[in-house]
């Protein structure tokens, strides 16, 4: 039985969620008991991604792959758990738990009444679900069908919201995110004319045979392929849609989609890059300079359009876009270190954007203020709500023993090795900026006097989770080594080092 | 509505339609179409008939919580028999591996599980496109 | 010059599917009508699949149902029609989705155009 | 607004040059010798009736080579379900509906 269970894991992590989503708006006729089931499918998971990870780490056999249905590879549809999967499915679960514990009392002031929120929790199983499936997926239409069903979830959410608004960013979201996945279905589709697969490694083979023959199509494929998922990992020219449908969803789905949805997309644009494309390819049509210029443009870009926001909700939105820079440029070194970075950085960035976004959820709950200058004083009112904002901003911005450092240092390390002190320059100059949009915030709230207001910090399991991803934060900067043994294993494994 | 020609024309029809859309459902291993087109010719016949006789009379033939009901059980029911392999200790939706007879082929149940997923897809599609149909048409 | 018109028009398919992809692209991007919009996702989506099922047509092949009477020799790749199948549905869905937000968005304001619904948001901050 | 749209019209332009491009470096339009007519098309084609019991080679791929795919396939329109009831569902008291609260038409 335990074989059995241990071989099929990875399966399992995909489905179990999906199952209890189809099963919640037949079964849970009470909201607490969708909750309780919610919050139990999330500890499931935990523990499941713990083992999943413990298996990566300490096993000789890793990494397996799963052959779906016995068809194998290039017919049927495989699976790879190694350390790239272990470390985001990791990451899902420990983002994906404290958002459960923290929707509970918060839904019912911004999405309504119960029948909505259990169609809210539905949603959000499915997404956890399919973000767990990008990660291990070797198949690129797959990816694409997975892909698919993150958009439309991450829409639903948005769009689960009270108010006009929340439509019209929904829309916005829908169509720009739809555009990006046909983009995508026509790189695959170029992908398979020119090689006749779908399975990445088959593809990958195929392609170093094929590319000289028909460049200009692989160079299509490959843009198509890049504009689609930066379109749907908020690129810079092309993250329009974001601040509006981050600052306009409910909380807790700001933190998903901010935290974890983005990074769905920007694993599997890794995968398909590093994977299928490869190394000389890559060189060949000089993919990492332009990586490594939109990254820098985005930090930038973003991180001075942050500090232009007056509402802390599209604040924090804006500085996603400049973070995804990180992310790309991380992508664009091309060595150990970099992409190493890059996964560290996907990691923290998840746990802290998220909590950031939760303690703006409860604070703007509880105040019902949107503006930063109403803030006056919260620090005070609500200590807890404030104090998990604080840590997680100046984990953001890069301060040592807490885990925006660790990403920060690596991807530095990296731009050093490539040789590229621009991008050191631009890495320290977004760190800076992120300062100055993000400690403005934490100086209102602490050290202007406070109105006369009956401001209280939120309910218990809102704490629990405020203080569960505050741990998160402290713990992956001071004890961080199981995730950077598995990024670099990653990245090595990525970068085809022995 | 109240044109009397149109209901008693669909009267006749709408058991043929819905009779078909089943037959193209479970002959999708032996002929073109399958369990989408199939479930989508089941779910155009409640669709003709809710827009013919009104909403308030579809909804009383199918009720909210039948609809909801087939809706989630016919995802899960290709997830449960796609959990036979893992039980068989076969992969994920193992077919034929997971001891499944391939019957005689072109014959209504040939092909191991496929009849069974393209039964369970076919009226979880049939009853989404009513649902969606239903809560488009009620605004 | 002529080789690569020649080349083109040999994959006369291919070239309808990447002209219709721009048009629907185009349609996507400037138009500011909701329902413009969608019928411009609709075609990038339909695009893609002809691009997809083009890819496994043979000349003279046939429909990919074994006939076991009188076996045909030449079958046309069966996996993309698989696939696109599963696109197709994707494409239903997403549709039907965006419908459901046009009903929401016209609800709430009252019309369709996009720039019009930016105008009116513009005009509540104000206040 | 107009140079916006000006500038859209010189991407796509740029665009409909590399598909053509691109086009032209594609394997020819319906010649058997193409690489997708490898050995995968090939095993579906002559394989799928002794390994799956199906005469039609498109169920096939789809309910059993690729079933893992239509499963994902009946959650994107169940998603898209949940999402139009989420949006458009009336709950039985009235001001429930997603946006009847702050409608900007009265």
């Amino acid at each position: 039985m335990t074989a059995g269970l241990k071989t099929n894991l990875p399966v399992f992590i995909v489905v179990i969620p999906m199952f209890v989503a189809f099963m919640l708006p037949t079964f849970a006729r009470r909201i607490k008991w969708i909750e309780g089931t919610v919050a139990a499918v999330k500890l499931l998971g935990l523990a499941a991604a713990a083992w999943l990870a413990h298996m990566v780490l300490y096993e000789k056999d890793f990494p397996v792959k799963y052959i779906m249905g016995g068809w194998p590879a290039p017919w049927g549809i495989e699976l790879v758990i190694g350390n790239l999967a272990a470390l985001f499915i990791l990451t899902i679960a420990i983002v994906s738990l404290p958002v459960a514990l923290f929707a509970r009392d918060n839904l019912e002031k911004e999405v309504g009444p119960k029948q909505r929120i259990a169609r809210f929790y539905v949603l959000y199983l499915l997404l956890i679900g399919a973000l767990a499936g990008m990660a291990i997926t070797n198949d690129l239409f797959n990816v694409f069908v997975l892909v698919e069903v993150v958009t439309l979830s991450c829409c639903g959410l948005v769009s689960s919201r009270k108010g006009h608004g929340a439509a019209k960013a929904a829309f916005n979201y829908l169509i720009l995110a739809t555009l990006g996945s046909a983009l995508v279905l026509g790189g695959i589709g170029f992908i398979y004319i020119l090689t006749g697969h779908l399975n990445m490694e088959f593809a990958s083979a195929e392609l170093g045979r094929v590319w000289q023959s028909s460049p200009h199509t692989v160079w299509m494929a490959l843009s198509f392929l890049f504009v689609g998922f930066g379109v749907k990992a908020a690129l810079f020219p092309l993250h329009v849609w974001l601040p509006d449908a981050h600052s306009m969803a409910p909380s807790p789905a700001s933190a998903l989609l901010s935290g974890l949805a983005i990074k769905g997309y920007i694993i599997s644009f890794m995968k398909i890059l590093y994977v299928i494309f490869g190394h000389t390819l890559m060189q060949e049509y000089g993919i990492y300079r332009i990586l490594i210029l939109i990254g820098m443009v985005a930090i930038i870009i973003g991180s001075l359009s942050a500090l232009l926001q007056k509402r802390l909700k599209r604040r924090l939105a804006f500085s996603t876009v400049a973070q995804v820079g990180y992310l790309f440029l991380g992508l664009g070194l091309a060595n150990k270190e970099g992409l190493m970075g890059t996964l560290l950085y996907l990691v923290s960035h998840a746990v802290i954007k998220s909590l950031l976004f939760l303690a703006a959820g409860a604070v703007i709950s509880a105040t019902g203020k949107e503006n930063i200058r109403d803030l006056a004083g919260v620090g005070r009112k609500m200590p807890i709500a404030m104090g998990t904002f604080t840590i997680a901003s100046l984990s953001l911005i890069g301060l040592p023993l807490l885990s925006g450092f660790i990403g920060k240092w690596h991807l530095v390390l990296g731009s050093l090795g490539a040789g590229d002190i621009l991008s050191v320059t631009v890495i320290i100059i977004g760190s800076i900026l992120c300062a100055a949009y993000l400690l403005p915030i934490i100086r209102i709230a602490y050290f202007e006097p406070a109105p006369e207001a009956d401001w209280q910090d939120p309910g218990l399991p809102q704490k629990a989770a405020l203080i569960l991803l505050a741990a998160g934060v402290v713990l992956l900067g001071v004890l961080p080594g199981p995730f950077i043994e598995l990024a670099g294993r990653a990245a090595a494994e990525l970068l085809l080092i022995q | 509505m109240k044109d009397y020609i149109l209901k008693r024309i669909v009267a006749v029809i709408l058991p043929f339609m819905c009779m078909y859309g089943f037959y193209v459902i479970l002959h999708g291993a032996s002929s073109p179409g399958g369990s989408f087109a199939g479930g989508i010719i089941v779910a155009l016949s409640f669709i003709v008939f809710s827009t013919i006789y009104g909403l308030d009379e579809g909804r009383r033939i199918l009720p909210e919580s039948v609809l909801v009901w087939t809706e989630s059980f016919g995802t899960l029911w290709y997830g449960l028999l796609g959990l036979i392999g893992i039980f068989k200790g076969v992969p994920f939706l193992a077919n034929l591996l997971a001891g499944f007879k391939p019957g005689t082929p072109g014959s209504l149940f040939s092909g191991g599980l496929i009849p069974l997923l393209t039964l369970g897809v076919g009226i979880r599609v049939a009853s989404t496109m009513v649902t969606l149909f239903f809560t488009i048409k009620e605004e | 010059m002529k080789e690569l018109l020649e080349k083109v028009v040999i994959n006369y398919p291919y070239l309808a599917a990447g002209i219709l992809f721009a048009i629907g692209v185009l349609t996507v991007l400037t138009r500011s009508n909701v329902f413009k919009k969608l019928i411009g996702i609709n075609i990038m989506e339909s695009c893609v699949f002809l691009l997809f099922v083009s890819a496994g047509n043979i000349k003279g092949g046939n429909v990919p149902i074994l006939d076991t009477a009188n076996p045909k020799p030449v079958y046309v790749n069966p996996l993309p029609s698989a696939l696109m199948l599963t696109g197709i549905v994707v494409s239903v869905s997403v549709t039907a989705f965006a419908l459901a937000l046009i009903i929401r968005l016209y609800n709430s304001y009252g019309t369709t155009d996009l720039r019009r619904i930016g105008e009116m948001d513009y005009e509540v901050k104000k206040k | 607004m107009k140079i916006r749209n000006v500038l859209i019209v010189i991407l796509a332009l740029i665009a409909l040059y590399g598909i053509i491009i691109s086009v032209a470096e594609m394997p020819p339009y319906g010649s058997p010798d193409n690489p997708v007519h490898n050995q995968v098309s090939e095993r579906y084609i002559h394989k799928a009736l002794e390994e799956t019991g199906v005469l039609n080679m498109v169920t096939a791929i789809v309910l059993d080579y690729r079933a893992y795919d239509t499963m994902f396939e009946t959650i994107v329109l169940f998603t898209a379900a949940i999402a139009v009831v989420i949006n458009l569902k009336k709950y039985h008291d009235k001001s429930s509906s997603a946006d009847k609260e702050d409608s900007l038409i009265k």
